[in-house]
């Protein structure tokens, strides 16, 4: 299978459903002609003109809110914000109105958007640039929540997320734009809500998402050093959750660890814990660990900022406290 | 612009529909039959009916938290409306949604809003899919005074703009959003000298003369469908109700509240009807009847219609 | 001691503290001359005029940046939107600008601010003025989130969250105003992070919040027919988290469920059952339990908002499902 | 409104002392020195140092992406700025803000700003502020084109006028936001054009021409001290590189480039200071010498600084 980067396979997934159908269209700030911030859109603007790769005022509301009015108008937007920092301004259209949309009027509109945000901190961008908010995407009931950590993932995903009929909030994690892996050149979809197991094992299951997929990959073969195999579990979708493959891993380690880099506290893994001590607690013998971010925002100075990231070493002594 | 008589008489039932409808409204939220809030349109109903007369029926418009005028005036069906505001499944929204959130896609309604300024950017997405599919539609979207503030307004101007969009900004200017006076809420007197800071045409009409805004929302959907862009029409109206029912209204005066009632549009338009020959004295009696007895055809409906069953609660929340 | 409502105890809270402090103001949408939506600033106004009971326009992000710029000048506003629903529009002056000055700036900004907003389902206003969003400002570092289920506790928390030199979110629900309670007339401070037990048990903690708190107590009366003693913590502030009182419950009692109006999933309760899940796992004798909301938005008609609202029952359906 | 020699030296050391400091950061930032993002001021100076002149040391300003000359021009100092953008424990945020988030509260800095839009209601708090304590200050909102579409903004001029507060909106309009043209983003042409959507002046100047912003700002900030409200001024300028370090500008042609690197404004300033006998030549070059010294010290002191310690990054959350 060829080689290629997270953000060219997030590109080929966009070029393929423009192709395939006209009712997909760009849009965002500076996703045209510039190729978006950091590049995904590259060549789409050439490819589709100006009609269907549309840049947009700095008016993030009216991005958010324009994709759902059209959608539920009948076309298949994928919105871009910048960066995920952003939705401050956009909250409302995101959750009262494009999610809400069908609840509120009896299931008699369809909002299939996408929107695409770049997530993550690692490049010194600081606290307005680099947080990671899949909590808050979570907790918005009407929404589909996509959180790819590999190029395979993110084309598979992409696809789906644009065919989806549901208003869909797709993650994209900065650091791993440049990341490689197969990629089929085809276009192909993976199904919504379904995990995937990174890496098998026998004792410990580490749910990651995002870029520390590769975090626990790594983390994993330093405690794999140490004779513990865990088992890395990447959800792919934290709505709907894919509940069932992590009891199951679960069933089988009898101990749970989960990483992210958002914060912590209320964060993603917090779901997925109480979930775990509600539904699997008899299989559980150890407590549940969490590694996130710290309590604080992003900082910008790099020893800072590194000391904000979970590392694998973070991973490893989670997973040592109970194993 | 002047419209055949068939127009003229729909805006008239319009009107008279919504008044109906909104004093049933009145009475059975006062009567405690009504769950939830009720924003009622009484005294505006010449804004709607002019607006939404200007429309095709695939023409689409976003609305607001005061919207059954609107939605009656983009033909709406009372019954359902009627059963959606009492809670019912037979209702818009199978009972879901309630006043602030009926919609009908099929009829161009992209929904009444709960939040002040929301519509706006939707109507963007609506309008952009006229253009974006050549489909020869236009959008109008509804806001207040006091939306006019909200920044998601103001966004969707300048993109409207900036893409020429078909898309026509109704701005339903009643002089308070709740209890603050136009007057402490922006500078300016004209929400129509807004339309500058977009570069579109802005114009102030009266807004309890349906046919003044029938005219120059006519010429705005004209121009929106020639491609040429936006419009911003301010409509001077007022709203004869408390902000919701149950407001005490304090915060305005007696005098005011008379002064408007002395406009009631309803009557005025009656008035130039009959005396243009448009319409009989007798013919304005038949279609208040008619009206009348469509209204308590869809009370009857909604009181008799089920509530939704707790089993249904998780429909609806994905497609 | 005298008895006073919710409402009541909220308005004589900001009456003391407007008096006391002359740097204390107030600003939101109609809190003038109106009193405020549900009546909570009612004759402040009048007594302390226009220039420090300030209405304003319909522009939520101003409301909150405006407080947020004034608090980091010095001034201690207290800020009403009129529903948290609204926060949307607003959410980036709050978790982007007044949580993180302080921070980004290297601590050199104080902002003092007080954001208080109605919550909660319960009179019929449907999907866009019924939410708890609690979980979202739990994930905000920087900022406070305190969270008042009696009379008591309102006036106490709120005159300490005017006083407190971070931002804070203040959460009332709009089903507690009518409720009474015994109130001093005299002003006082309740600690912010300090949970309070409001009914001893030894068979299962029940941690609940705001409404749910009376839901809960209810659901430990219809329990104590059966013979199980509920104890009921409430926390009061979800940030700072009071988690020792919560885990010396849990000790007590070996059990927990956790009851709050929110969406359940990847709610406030989730933080709750993954920080028990970590730091008292060995005490706990039976899986953690959730009552919240379920997945969907907040319906209108009567008989589906009483389905969607956690009620007694559901709590005791919980507890009996461990105990 | 003429400003004296002790001014027309400051604001010629001022526009000296960005440029210098922009260049250094133009080529530590390619030497990888430099983390994050930097967006430079450079062929922006006119603009912050002519609106800063017109304020006192207790008036305020917010500031946005492309904050590093505001900051300097409302008197931050370069070796705690400069520490600050190479990430050290010495600078202004103890290295938790970096570029995008300086601030400093005593001289009247309520920070950068990495939300674009997200200094307008922050500045409507601390001109509130200075009205509710009749502290007689002043604050500048200093917000770019792009920034003039996002509805912050608008709510913030809004509220503004609808409170008369004293309050300065100094619109920088280089042409773009980030490689998107004004004449793509929005349908006017002058953002000036905006103001009177809130019914307060707005006024086009020269970016370029520091004594043309120096006048107009002065102009809007004695209007604000005599409670007269707020005022928008627009200054045309452009910037010399791209939206961040690292952008090919492939948006943007060399002609107009070109054309606007010959209207750099601190030659022709330093024209007229020679012309009118303010500075002599050698005066100015003494100037440039004792900044560009000011500047090394700068860097030195931001070099030698140590990294902070990961021990401290749960510091400074709250109060
Ligand atoms: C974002 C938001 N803020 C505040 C409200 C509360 N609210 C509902 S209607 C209203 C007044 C709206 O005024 P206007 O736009 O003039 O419409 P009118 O009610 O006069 O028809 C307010 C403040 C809301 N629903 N949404
Ligand atoms: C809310 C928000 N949207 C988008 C961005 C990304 N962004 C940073 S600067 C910028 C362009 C700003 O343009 P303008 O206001 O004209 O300022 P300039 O960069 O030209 O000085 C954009 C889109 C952001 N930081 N914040
Ligand atoms: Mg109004
Ligand atoms: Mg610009």
């Amino acid at each position: 299978m060829p080689e290629k980067t997270y953000l060219q396979a997030l590109n080929e997934a966009l070029r393929q459903e423009m192709e395939r159908d006209e009712k997909v269209f760009i849009m965002g700030e500076d996703v045209g002609q510039f190729g978006g911030c950091f590049g995904v859109t590259q060549g789409l603007f050439e490819k589709f003109g100006e009609e269907r790769v549309r840049d947009t005022p700095i008016t993030e509301s009216v991005i958010v809110g324009c994709a759902a009015g059209a959608a539920a108008s009948g076309l298949r937007p994928v919105a871009e914000l910048m960066f995920v920092d952003f939705i401050g301004v956009a909250m409302d259209q995101l959750f009262n109105q494009a999610a809400k949309m069908r609840f509120m009027f009896g299931g008699k509109a369809t909002v299939p958007m996408t929107l695409r945000m770049p997530q993550g901190a690692g490049i010194g961008a600081a606290a307005q640039h680099s947080q990671s908010l899949e909590a808050w995407f979570m907790h918005i009931p009407g929404l589909k929540v996509v959180i790819p950590s590999t190029p395979y993932d993110a084309k598979g995903l992409l696809i789906s997320a644009i065919r989806d009929d549901s208003p869909t909030v797709f993650l994209e994690h900065k650091m791993l734009y440049g990341v490689s892996g197969e990629v089929p050149d085809e276009a192909y979809a993976i199904e919504l809500g379904k995990a995937d197991v990174k890496r098998e094992g026998s004792d410990v299951t580490i749910v990651a998402t995002s870029l520390m997929v590769h975090t626990a990959l790594a983390a994993a073969e330093k405690l794999k050093a140490d004779g513990i195999e865990a088992e890395v579990v990447d959800p792919r979708c934290l709505n709907p959750l894919d509940k069932y493959t992590i009891i199951e891993s679960i069933k089988k380690t009898n101990a749970l660890v989960i990483a992210h880099e958002a914060v912590q506290y209320a964060g993603p893994g917090a779901e997925i814990a109480a979930m775990a001590a509600e539904e699997a607690l008899d299989y559980l013998d150890a407590p549940i660990k969490r590694v996130g971010a710290p309590f604080c925002p992003v900082p910008f100075s790099p020893p800072l900022e590194k000391a904000y990231i979970p590392d694998a070493d973070d991973i490893v002594a989670a997973v040592k406290s109970i194993r | 612009m002047t419209p055949d008589k068939k127009t003229l008489v729909h805006m008239y039932e319009t009107m008279n529909k919504i008044r109906m409808f909104e004093k049933k409204l009145q009475d059975f939220f006062a009567a405690g039959e009504i769950p939830g809030f009720v924003h009622l349109y009484l005294g505006e109903e010449a804004v709607a009916t002019g607006a939404c007369s200007a429309l095709t029926d695939k023409d689409k418009i976003t609305s607001t938290h005061r919207g059954h005028g609107h939605l009656l005036a983009k033909g709406g069906d009372l019954k359902l409306m009627m059963a959606e505001i009492f809670g019912r499944k037979t209702g818009y929204c199978l009972g879901k949604g309630g006043s602030m959130h009926i919609a009908d896609l099929d009829l161009g309604i992209l929904g009444a809003n709960g939040i002040v300024g929301g519509g706006g950017p939707l109507a963007t997405g609506a309008a952009f899919a006229s253009k974006y599919s050549k489909a020869d539609t236009v959008t109008v979207c509804f806001f207040g005074d006091g939306a006019s503030n909200q920044g998601t307004t103001q966004e969707s101007l300048n993109l409207a703009s900036a893409w020429k969009l078909p898309l026509v900004f109704v701005n339903e200017n009643n002089g308070y959003g709740i209890s603050c006076p136009q007057c402490k809420s922006m500078a300016v007197t004209d929400i129509a000298d807004r339309a500058a800071a977009y570069d579109m045409p802005g114009v102030v009409v009266d807004g309890n003369d349906v046919l003044a805004v029938f005219e120059a929302v006519s010429e705005a959907v004209k121009r929106a469908r020639n491609g040429e862009g936006p419009s911003l029409i301010e409509c001077k109206t007022y709203r004869w109700r408390g902000h919701f029912e149950g407001d005490a209204c304090t915060y305005r005066c007696q005098e005011e509240l008379d002064e408007w009632m002395g406009k009631d549009p309803i009557p005025r338009f009656e008035a130039k009807l009959v005396e243009s020959g448009a319409v009989s004295k007798k013919e304005a009696a038949a279609i208040q009847d008619r009206i009348a007895k469509e209204i308590e055809e869809a009370v009857t409906f909604a009181k008799q219609s089920p509530f939704p069953d707790p089993s249904e609660l998780l429909d609806n929340v994905y497609a």
